[in-house]
C-alpha cells in the first residue's frame, strides 16, 4: 500500500488549504493589483466607463455569488435582486445621511444587503437543489418590485430611478471617470481581500463540505443552519455593493428593472464559465461575459463592414456567443480557470509531454 | 360573486396556458436532471417557424408537419453537439449550457426568419361567450383542453412505457443507465423531440394571444413557479401547479393589487410557491431527495 | 477639454461623423429594424440627394445595444470621442434606461442626446439638463393629448367632468410617468382618473380586464409596452370592452403593437408624435430617391411608412436639421456636440420650413429654447383599420403644455437640489 | 496465428483521466470464451480502470483510452456507445452501488431487462430468478432502491445487470459490503451462470482468496501494469505473488489481535 | 470492563411499515470495541444512525457517558465526541485530502466569522493548530503522499481511509465505524485493523464498528452485537457469537 508512489496531485479546484499555501500568489498578486492601480493613470476613457469598471464591478458581483454557490453550495438567482437593495439601500443613504463618509454608506448598503440575503435564504434550510434556486426567484421579482412600486426608495422622483449624490470622499471629487475607477477598483480589492480570507480559512473549508455533502458536514460538527445563512449574508452584502456601485460607479442611475433576472443570469454565467469555487474564477468569467461580446463586435464591426447586413450579423454575433458558451462547457466543464490551470501545467511540462 | 367567479375562471384559464410551458421542463428535468432554460427560445422557434411558412403561404397542415420536423432535428442536433458531450456534468453546468443554447436558438430564429412581430390566426375566434353569470373566452377554453389533453397523453405515455422508467433512471444515474443498456442519446432525442412538440404547441397558443414575437421567450417566467409548486418531475403537477398559480395570481392582483399598489402578480406566484416548497420540498409531486448514509 | 481638441480637428474633416446605437437583435429587434431604416434612409438621401448637410456628407457606424443599459453605454463610450478627426455632434440612445444612464455623461462631454417621446419628462428644462433632448412629445404631453382628444370627441374639455378614465400602464418608471400629470388634469377638468398597473411583460392580463369590466370606464388609456399592447386588445375584446374606446399611448401605437391582435384590433386608436403612412411629401421623395434605387436599409417594403419607420426618418430630419442650425453660427463644416447643442437650442421648424423639406404633416411644428427642450408637445391620434393606421384627427392634437410646464420646471429644480447642480440661465439667443 | 482468437482480448491499453492522470499504463489481458478471470490489485492499482476501458463507461468519467485496443468476439469495441456492447451481451457493474435511488428496487431491476425489449412475462420469469437468488430484494422490491441498506443496493446492483442476460461480465467487487452468506452466493452465481449458460467473466476483486477459488486465471496489477498473471491455481499456490501483490497469504496468516 | 459509555435501550425504528430496528437494547462499555454484525440489511447502518442522531428512533433511550440524549442531532452528537464514517463514503468530494480532515476538526473550533474575515484574534494560531493536528492524524493513517489530493479522485479504498483519518481527527470518545474495510484486500484490512487497535489502545477511544469479514470481526473485537431483521440475535464475546447457533444460521453460514 505504502508502496504505491502518489502521482503529483491535478490542481483543478480550489481548495482552501492548498491556496493558503500558495508561495508565488501574495506576490504575483500584489503586482497585479498595483497594475491595476497604474492602469488607471495611462487609459482612455473608454476604457474606464466600457470595459474596466463594469468587468470589475461584475467580477465583485462574481464573487459574491460565488461564495454562495461555488463555495457554499446554494445556487442563487436573486443576485439581480440583491444588487438593487445595494443600490437604492446605499442611495437612500447617501441622501438621508449627507454627512456619513462614502465608504459606511456602501457598508451600510451591504449590510442591508445582506439582511436581505439572510431572509430570502431562510429556505434554504429545507429546500435543496433547483427547488431552491428556483426560490430565490422570489427575491429576484419580490425586490425589484417593492423599489419600483413605492416611491420612497427613489426619492419620489418621477422616472423611478435613482442617481447617485455627488460622490465624494476625504475632499476628493470620484465622480470623474479615474474617480469611478478608483472607487470601484479599490472596493473590489478589500473585498477580495476579505473573501479570500473567508475561503482559506475553517469557514470556507465548512461551506465547502456542507456543499460537497451537508450530511456528513453535519456528522463532522458543522453548524448547518448557521452556516447557510452566514454564506446567504456575505454573498449578498458583497453582491448588495457591487450593486451600489453598478448604479453610481458603473451607469451613474438606474431603475430597479435594471437588476432584473438577465442580471442574475449573467452573474451565474460568469461564475459558472470562469470556475466554480474559484476566486479567480469570477475574475475571469467577468472578462469573459463582459468583454468578448465587445471584442465580437469589434472585430465584426471592423471585417464585415459592410459585407453583410448589419442585422444579420448582430444574430451571427449572438449566435457565435452562445456557442462559445457551450464549447467552453464542453472543453472544460470547471470553468475557464481549471482550462488555464491546464494550461500552464503543460506549459510547465512542455518539452517532456505533450 | 360573478365577479370573484369571474377572475378566478379567468386566473385558471390563463393558468393552464401556463402549464403548457411548464410542461416542456418537466419533460427534460425528468429525463435528464436539466433544468432547460432554452425552453423558452424553443417556443419562439417553433411558433416563427410555424408563421413564416403560413405566411409563405402553406397550409395549416404541412406547416404544422414541417414545423415538428424541424423541432425533432433540432432535437437531435442538440444531443449530437450539447448533450452527449456533457454527460455526467454538474446540474448547473448543463443549465447553463442551455442557457447558451437559447442564445444560438434565438440567434438562428431571427437569422433565418426575421424580428418582426407576426399575427397567428388559428382560426378560432376570441369571441366571448357567456356562461351564467360569466364571460369565458372560446380560445381559452380551446387551449384548455389542448393542454389537457396533452397532459394526459404525455402522462400515460411516460408512466406506462419503459421510457418513462429509463428516463428516470436516466435522471437518477447517468453512468448506471448506460452501463445496463439504457441509449441516452436516443432517449435524449425523443424527450428533446417532444419538447419540441410540447414548444410548439405552446408557440401556437400564445402565438395566438400575443402575436409572435420575441417576448414568447418570456413566457418561461410564467411556468417556472407552476414547476416549483407541482415538483419538476411530475407533468400532472404541472396542470394542478399552473392552476394553482394562475388562480392565485389572478385573485392577489384584484384583492391585493389595491392593498399594495398593483402589479404583485409579479413576484405573488414566486411567494405562493415559495411557500408551497417550506411544507413540500420537493413541490406537491416531486421526487423526494433521497440521502441515505 | 475634449471638444476644444475637436472643433481644430473637425475644421479639417469633411465629413460629418454619426454614430447610430441600433438594435436589431434581441427582445425589440421589431421596432428597431424599421426605426435604423428609416434613419439610414434619410441620411442617405441627404447624401445622396442633397448632397450633405451644406455640402458636409454624413458617415456613420453602427454598434448594438439589443436595448440593453451596459451595451448601451458601453456604445456610448465606443463612439463619443468621434471618428477620424470627425466630432459626435448628437448620439440617440433610443432606449429610455439606456438614456438615464447617459444623462449626465453626456453633460460632461458636452454630446446633446435626443430623446423623441422617451426618457425623463423633466429633462424638458435645459436650464437642469443641458445636453438631454426630450423632443417633439414627451410622456406628460402624451397623456395631456389624450384627454384633449377625449374631450374632442366628448364635444368640449367641460363634457370630460364625471368621465371615467382608466390607464392600463406597463408597471415600470416609464409607465409610471404620467401619474402625475393625469392626476393634476383630472383634478383640473374632474374626470375619474383610474390607475391600473400591468407587470412586465404583459402577456397575462385577465385580471386588469376583469377589474376593468366590473369598473366600467369611459376610456381607456393604454401605455404598454412590447407585447403588452397586443395582449391588452384581446383581453379588452374577450372581456367585451369596446375597443375603440382604447387609445393607445405612444409605444402602444405600431403596427407592431396591433398586427398581433388580429382582427380584434379594428377601431383601436393610439396617440403619436409619428404619424404612419407614405403619403407624406419626404417619405415620396425617399420612396424614389433610395427604396426604388435599392438604396434602403430597409428589408421588409411592408414597414414602409409605418410608424416605426416614419419616427426613424423624424430623428433623422431633427437631427440633421440641427446640425444645419449649428452650421449656420459655426460654419459649413462638421460641428461638435456643443455647437449642435446650440443648433438644438436654437431649432425651429416652422410650417414654411417644413414644407420645404417635405415634412409638413409628418413633424410638428417646433420651436426649442433653453427653456424648453420639448418644443412641440402635440400628437396625431391613430385609428387601425385592421390593416392599417389611419389619421383620424383633426390635425395635431395639442396638450396643455402651459398647465404643464410649471411643474415640470418644479421637478426638475429638486433635481438640480438632489444633484447639486447649478441651472444654467436662460440665455435665450 | 492460426489459432481463433480468445474471446476477449485487451492489448497494451493506456488510460487517462481528465488528460492528466494516467490510470492505466499498458494493460493486456486475455479472456476466453466462457472464462472466469480474476483481476487481483490494491487500491488504486487500476482494476475498475480497466473494466470501464473494456465497457467504454471510462467516457463519462471524463477518461479516456490514449493507446491500445479492445477486441471482444474478434470486433474493435474501443470507443463504441456502451450501452450497444449491453445490447451484445457485454455488461459491467459498476463499482459502489449505483442503483437508480428514485425508482424502486423492482423498477431497478426491470431497467436490465429493457436493452433485450422483452414482454412483460419473460420480464416476470427473469424476475423471480433474480429473486430466488436474492430473497432480500424480493422483500424490499416496493421501497425506494435509494433507501435500502448498502448490501441491498449491492445485490440490486448485480440483479439488474443480470437482467440484462449477458454473455460477458465485467464484475467490481463484487463482494463489497455484503454479508459472508450472500458473497458465497454470489460466486455461486458466477460459477452456475458460467457452468449452465457459458457467460464469461472478468470479475475486478479484493478478496483474493475468495477470487482465486473461483476464477481459471488471474491477473494482478500494480499502479496501473499487469506484474504478474497465470492460473489461479498456480498463483494461489505462489506465496511470493500473494505476499508481495495481495497482501498477506492465506487466511490462517496472522490477524492482529487483541491483548 | 468498566462502566457503558454508551447504553441502548429498547430503541426501535420503522420506515413506512418496516421495521428497521425492533426493541435494541445493549451496553458498549467505555474503552470497548464493539462489532456490530448481521446479514445485509439487517439494521447496523439504521442504528449508527440512530445513536449520532441521523435518524430520530420511534422508541427508546440512548444514554452517552451517563447523560440521556433525548434529542440526538448529527451535530450535538459530534459536540459531545461521537464520530462517525459511513458505510457510502460521504466524503467532501471536491476538497483536498488535508481539507477534509480539517472540516472534522470543527467541533473543536472557537475563532468566529469575523476573526476569520478579517484574519485577526484566534484565526491564525487556531488555523496553525488545526493544521499540525491534522497532519498528525493524515501521517498517522499514512496518507501524507495523497495529502493535496482532491478526495474525489482517490480510489475507493484511500477514500476509506480519509475518512477515517476526518473521523478521527477531532479524537472523539466514540467512534462509530460502518464497514471502514470494505473494498479493501486483505493487508490493507489487516493495516486498518492495526489503525483501529491503536486509536483503541493509545487514545483511549471506544469504537463501535460493523464489518462484515468475520475474521477481522474475531480478531479485532471485545464484544459484539448480532442484528438479524432488526432483532438483536446475539450479545457477548466473539467466541460466544461464534458458537451461536442463531447466529451461524442467519450469518454465517456454514463457511467459516
Ligand atoms: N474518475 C476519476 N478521475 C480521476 N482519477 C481517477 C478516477 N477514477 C480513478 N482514478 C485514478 O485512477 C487510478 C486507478 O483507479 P481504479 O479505480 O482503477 O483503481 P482500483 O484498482 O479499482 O482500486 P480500488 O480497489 O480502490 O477500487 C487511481 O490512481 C485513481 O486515483
Ligand atoms: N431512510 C430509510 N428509508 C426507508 N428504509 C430504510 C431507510 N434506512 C434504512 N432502511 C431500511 O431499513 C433496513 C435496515 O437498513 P440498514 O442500512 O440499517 O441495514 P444494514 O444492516 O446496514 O445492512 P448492510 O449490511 O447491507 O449495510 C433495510 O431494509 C433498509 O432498506
Ligand atoms: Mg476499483
Ligand atoms: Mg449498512
Amino acid at each position: 500500500m505504502t508502496a504505491l508512489a502518489a502521482p503529483a496531485p491535478p490542481e483543478t479546484v480550489e481548495s482552501p488549504e492548498v491556496l493558503r499555501r500558495w508561495r508565488v500568489g501574495p506576490l504575483a498578486i500584489a503586482g497585479l493589483v498595483l497594475a491595476f492601480y497604474a492602469l488607471g493613470f495611462v487609459v482612455h476613457d473608454y476604457w474606464f466607463n466600457a470595459i474596466l469598471i463594469p468587468f470589475l464591478i461584475m467580477a465583485l458581483a462574481g464573487l459574491g455569488l460565488n461564495l454562495l454557490t461555488g463555495y457554499a453550495g446554494q445556487a442563487s438567482l436573486g443576485t439581480g435582486a440583491f444588487m438593487s437593495v445595494g443600490a437604492f439601500a446605499t442611495y437612500n443613504v447617501l441622501l438621508r445621511l449627507p454627512d456619513l463618509p462614502l465608504p459606511v454608506s456602501l457598508v451600510i448598503g451591504g449590510l442591508f444587503g445582506a439582511l436581505a440575503g439572510v431572509i430570502f435564504g431562510l429556505p434554504s434550510l429545507r429546500i435543496k437543489g433547483f427547488y431552491l434556486t428556483a426560490s430565490t426567484l422570489a427575491a429576484q421579482f419580490f425586490l425589484p418590485w417593492l423599489f419600483n412600486q413605492y416611491g420612497w426608495f427613489s426619492n419620489y422622483t418621477t422616472s423611478g430611478s435613482i442617481s447617485a449624490p455627488k460622490l465624494v470622499f476625504l475632499g476628493a471629487d470620484l465622480s470623474t471617470p479615474l474617480g469611478r475607477y478608483l472607487l470601484t477598483l479599490t472596493s473590489v480589492v478589500i473585498l477580495t481581500w476579505l473573501a479570500w480570507n473567508l475561503v482559506t480559512s475553517q469557514v470556507g473549508r465548512n461551506w465547502m463540505a456542507i456543499r460537497d455533502m451537508d450530511t456528513a458536514a453535519a456528522v463532522a460538527g458543522i453548524p448547518i443552519a448557521f452556516n447557510k445563512l452566514a454564506s446567504f449574508a456575505i454573498s449578498s452584502f458583497i453582491i448588495a455593493i457591487a450593486g451600489a456601485l453598478w448604479a453610481f460607479a458603473y451607469l451613474g442611475t438606474v431603475d430597479a428593472r435594471s437588476f432584473d433576472l438577465d442580471r442574475s443570469f449573467t452573474v451565474l454565467f460568469i461564475i459558472i464559465i470562469g470556475g466554480m469555487g474559484s476566486i479567480a474564477g469570477a475574475f475571469i468569467g467577468s472578462a469573459f461575459v463582459i468583454l468578448v461580446p465587445i471584442l465580437i463586435s469589434n472585430v465584426s464591426a471592423n471585417l464585415f463592414a459592410g459585407a453583410i447586413d448589419a442585422g444579420q450579423s448582430e444574430n451571427l454575433q449572438k449566435i457565435l456567443f452562445g456557442a462559445l458558451i457551450v464549447y467552453f462547457l464542453i472543453k472544460e466543464p470547471n470553468g475557464l480557470y481549471a482550462l488555464l490551470l491546464r494550461a500552464r501545467r503543460r506549459l510547465a511540462l512542455w518539452p517532456l509531454k505533450s | 360573486m360573478s365577479f370573484f367567479l369571474e377572475t378566478l375562471v379567468g386566473g385558471l384559464l390563463a393558468g393552464v396556458m401556463y402549464s403548457l410551458v411548464a410542461i416542456g421542463f418537466v419533460l427534460i428535468y425528468k429525463a435528464s436532471g436539466i433544468f432547460n432554460f432554452a425552453q423558452g427560445s424553443m417556443v419562439l422557434f417553433a411558433a416563427l417557424a410555424f408563421v413564416t411558412l403560413r405566411e409563405a403561404g402553406w397550409d395549416f397542415v404541412p406547416a404544422l408537419l414541417v414545423t415538428l420536423v424541424v423541432m425533432v432535428a433540432g432535437a437531435i442536433a442538440i444531443e449530437r453537439f450539447v448533450l452527449r458531450a456533457l454527460i455526467g456534468q454538474s446540474d448547473l453546468t448543463l443549465f447553463m449550457a442551455t442557457l447558451g443554447l437559447s442564445f444560438v436558438i434565438e440567434g438562428l430564429a431571427q437569422l433565418f426568419m426575421g424580428a418582426s412581430v407576426h399575427e397567428l390566426n388559428l382560426g378560432i375566434d376570441d369571441i366571448p361567450i357567456e356562461v351564467g353569470p360569466i364571460l369565458v373566452s372560446q380560445f381559452d377554453l380551446l387551449a384548455a383542453a389542448t393542454a389537457g389533453a396533452l397532459v394526459i397523453s404525455l402522462s400515460l405515455f411516460f408512466n406506462f412505457t419503459r421510457i418513462g422508467i429509463s428516463l428516470r433512471a436516466i435522471a437518477d444515474d447517468p453512468l448506471a443507465a448506460q452501463s445496463i443498456g439504457i441509449r441516452l442519446p436516443t432517449l435524449w432525442r425523443i424527450v428533446w423531440g417532444v419538447a419540441g412538440l410540447v414548444a410548439l404547441v405552446a408557440g401556437l397558443l400564445w402565438g395566438a394571444r400575443q402575436g409572435v414575437q420575441f417576448s414568447l421567450t418570456l413566457v418561461v417566467l410564467k411556468a417556472l413557479p407552476v414547476l416549483i409548486i407541482g415538483g419538476f418531475t411530475s407533468i400532472g403537477g404541472a396542470i394542478v401547479g399552473g392552476l394553482l398559480i394562475g388562480a392565485s395570481e389572478s385573485l392577489a392582483e384584484i384583492y391585493l393589487g389595491d392593498l399594495l399598489g398593483g402589479s404583485v402578480s409579479t413576484w405573488f406566484a414566486y411567494v405562493v410557491a415559495l411557500a408551497f416548497l417550506l411544507i413540500r420540498p420537493a413541490g406537491l409531486f416531486g421526487d423526494r431527495a433521497i440521502e441515505r448514509v | 477639454a475634449v471638444p476644444s481638441v475637436f472643433s481644430a480637428a473637425a475644421e479639417e474633416a469633411k465629413q460629418q461623423y454619426f454614430p447610430l446605437a441600433t438594435f436589431r437583435v434581441g427582445a425589440y429587434a421589431s421596432s428597431g429594424i424599421p426605426v435604423w431604416a428609416g434613419e439610414i434612409d434619410y441620411f442617405r438621401y441627404i447624401n445622396e440627394v442633397e448632397g450633405g448637410i451644406n455640402g458636409v456628407k454624413l458617415f456613420w457606424d453602427e454598434c448594438e445595444t439589443e436595448w440593453e443599459v451596459e451595451k448601451g453605454v458601453e456604445c456610448y463610450e465606443r463612439v463619443k470621442a468621434g471618428k477620424d478627426g470627425s466630432p459626435v455632434p448628437i448620439f440617440l440612445p433610443h432606449g429610455d434606461p439606456i438614456s438615464k444612464a447617459l444623462t449626465e455623461k453626456t453633460v460632461a462631454d458636452k454630446i446633446p442626446q435626443i430623446t423623441i417621446a422617451y426618457g425623463r419628462t423633466e429633462s424638458i428644462d435645459g436650464r437642469v439638463f443641458p445636453y438631454s433632448f426630450p423632443v417633439l412629445f414627451s410622456f406628460w404631453s402624451e397623456a395631456s393629448s389624450v384627454i384633449n382628444h377625449i374631450a374632442e370627441i366628448e364635444g368640449g374639455k367641460e363634457k370630460l367632468k364625471g368621465l371615467k378614465i382608466a390607464t392600463v400602464y406597463h408597471d415600470s418608471p416609464y409607465g409610471k410617468e404620467t401619474q402625475v400629470p393625469l392626476d393634476f388634469l383630472a383634478k383640473t377638468y374632474g374626470f375619474e382618473n383610474i390607475q391600473i398597473p400591468v407587470p412586465h411583460p404583459g402577456n397575462e392580463q385577465s385580471a386588469q380586464w376583469a377589474k376593468i369590466r366590473q369598473l366600467k370606464p369611459d376610456y381607456v388609456f393604454l401605455r404598454g409596452w412590447g407585447v403588452m399592447t397586443p395582449v391588452a386588445i384581446k383581453t379588452a375584446a374577450k372581456t367585451g370592452f369596446p375597443v375603440d374606446h382604447i387609445i393607445g399611448g405612444i409605444w402602444s401605437g405600431s403596427e407592431e403593437d396591433v398586427r398581433p391582435a388580429g382582427a380584434v384590433g379594428k377601431g383601436y386608436k393610439a396617440v403619436t408624435p409619428f404619424p404612419a403612412g407614405a403619403d407624406f411629401e419626404i417619405l415620396k421623395k425617399l420612396k424614389a430617391n433610395i427604396v426604388d434605387k435599392g438604396l434602403s436599409d430597409l428589408k421588409d417594403p411592408k414597414s414602409f411608412g409605418s410608424v416605426y419607420y416614419n419616427s426613424g426618418v423624424i430623428e433623422a430630419i431633427i437631427s440633421v436639421e440641427a446640425i444645419r442650425k449649428a452650421q449656420s453660427k459655426f460654419g459649413n463644416r462638421p460641428v461638435t456636440g456643443e455647437e449642435a447643442q446650440w443648433g438644438l437650442e436654437n431649432l425651429k421648424l416652422d410650417e414654411a420650413r417644413l414644407k420645404e423639406i417635405g415634412a409638413d404633416g409628418l413633424v410638428q411644428p417646433l420651436e426649442l429654447s433653453i427653456k424648453d427642450h420639448e418644443g412641440g408637445g402635440a400628437g396625431k391620434i391613430l385609428q387601425w383599420d385592421g390593416e392599417k393606421w389611419n389619421i383620424v384627427s383633426n390635425g395635431w392634437v395639442r396638450s396643455d403644455r402651459e398647465l404643464l410646464l410649471p411643474l415640470i420646471y418644479e421637478r426638475a429644480a429638486a433635481y438640480a437640489k438632489e444633484k447639486g447642480i447649478t441651472p444654467r440661465p436662460d440665455v435665450s439667443n | 496465428m492460426n489459432a481463433p482468437e480468445p474471446f476477449l482480448v485487451v492489448e497494451n491499453v493506456e488510460a487517462v483521466y481528465g488528460q492528466a492522470i494516467l490510470a492505466l499504463r499498458g494493460v493486456s489481458l486475455t479472456l476466453g470464451e466462457g472464462g472466469v478471470v480474476a483481476l487481483l490489485g490494491a487500491n488504486g492499482a487500476g482494476k475498475s480502470t480497466t473494466l470501464k476501458a473494456i465497457s467504454n463507461l471510462i467516457r463519462a468519467e471524463r477518461g479516456q483510452v490514449s493507446q491500445g485496443t479492445i477486441r471482444w468476439r474478434g470486433r474493435d469495441i474501443l470507443g463504441r456507445d456502451p450501452s450497444a456492447l449491453v445490447s451484445d451481451g457485454l455488461v459491467q457493474v459498476l463499482e459502489g452501488r449505483h442503483v437508480f435511488p428514485q425508482l424502486t428496487v423492482e423498477q431497478n431491476l426491470i431497467t436490465g431487462a429493457y436493452v433485450r425489449g422483452l414482454s412483460k412475462l419473460r420480464i416476470a420469469d427473469d424476475l423471480e430468478r433474480i429473486y430466488a437468488w436474492f430473497p432480500r430484494l424480493k422483500a424490499r422490491r416496493q421501497s425506494r432502491a435509494g433507501l435500502t441498506s448498502g448490501g441491498e443496493q449491492q445485490m440490486v446492483a448485480i440483479g439488474r445487470a443480470l437482467m440484462t442476460r449477458p454473455t460477458l461480465v465485467l464484475l467490481d467487487e463484487p463482494s463489497m459490503g455484503l454479508a459472508p452468506l450472500i458473497v458465497e452466493e454470489i460466486f455461486e452465481i458466477v460459477r452456475q451462470l458460467n457452468r449452465d449458460s457459458g457467460v464469461s467473466f472478468l470479475l475486478a476483486e479484493q478478496n483474493a482468496n475468495l477470487a482465486l477459488r473461483y476464477a481459471d486465471h488471474a491477473y494482478v496489477l500494480e499502479t496501473g501494469r499487469v506484474v504478474a498473471s497465470g492460473a489461479a491455481s498456480e498463483l494461489a499456490r505462489r506465496d511470493e505473488i500473494k505476499n508481495i501483490y495481495l497482501g498477506g497469504g492465506s487466511a490462517a496468516a496472522a490477524k492482529p489481535t487483541r491483548h | 470492563m468498566s462502566e457503558a459509555l454508551l447504553s441502548i435501550r429498547d430503541v426501535s425504528l420503522s420506515f413506512k411499515g418496516i421495521k428497521a430496528l425492533t426493541a435494541i437494547s445493549f451496553d458498549v462499555a467505555d474503552g470497548e470495541i464493539c462489532a456490530l454484525i448481521g446479514p445485509n440489511g439487517a439494521g447496523k447502518s439504521s442504528l449508527l444512525n440512530v445513536i449520532n442522531g441521523v435518524y430520530r428512533s420511534d422508541r427508546g433511550e440512548l444514554t452517552f457517558a451517563g447523560k440521556a440524549l433525548r434529542r440526538p442531532r448529527p451535530r450535538l452528537a459530534a459536540r459531545l465526541g461521537i464520530g462517525r464514517t459511513f458505510q457510502n463514503n460521504a466524503l467532501f468530494k471536491r476538497l483536498t485530502v488535508l481539507d477534509n480532515v480539517l472540516a472534522g476538526l470543527t467541533r473543536k473550533a472557537r475563532a468566529s466569522l469575523l476573526e476569520h474575515t478579517f484574519r485577526v484574534g484566534r484565526s491564525a494560531s487556531e488555523s496553525r493548530h488545526f493544521r499540525e493536528l491534522a497532519e498528525d492524524t493524515i501521517a498517522f493513517l499514512e496518507i501524507e503522499a495523497y495529502r493535496d489530493w482532491i478526495v474525489g479522485q482517490l480510489p475507493y479504498g484511500l477514500q476509506k481511509r480519509v475518512e477515517l483519518a476526518r473521523a478521527l481527527v477531532s479524537r472523539p470518545r466514540l467512534l462509530l465505524l460502518d464497514e471502514p474495510m470494505a473494498g479493501m484486500n486483505h493487508d490493507e484490512k489487516q493495516e486498518i485493523s492495526r489503525f483501529i487497535l491503536d486509536v483503541n489502545r493509545d487514545l483511549k477511544t471506544t469504537i463501535v464498528l460493523i464489518e462484515h469479514d468475520i475474521g477481522v470481526v474475531m480478531g479485532l473485537s471485545d464484544h459484539v452485537v448480532v442484528l438479524d431483521y432488526g432483532r438483536k440475535i446475539g450479545d457477548g464475546s466473539p467466541q460466544e457469537v461464534r458458537d451461536n447457533p442463531d447466529v451461524v444460521t442467519a450469518y454465517l453460514g456454514t463457511v467459516h
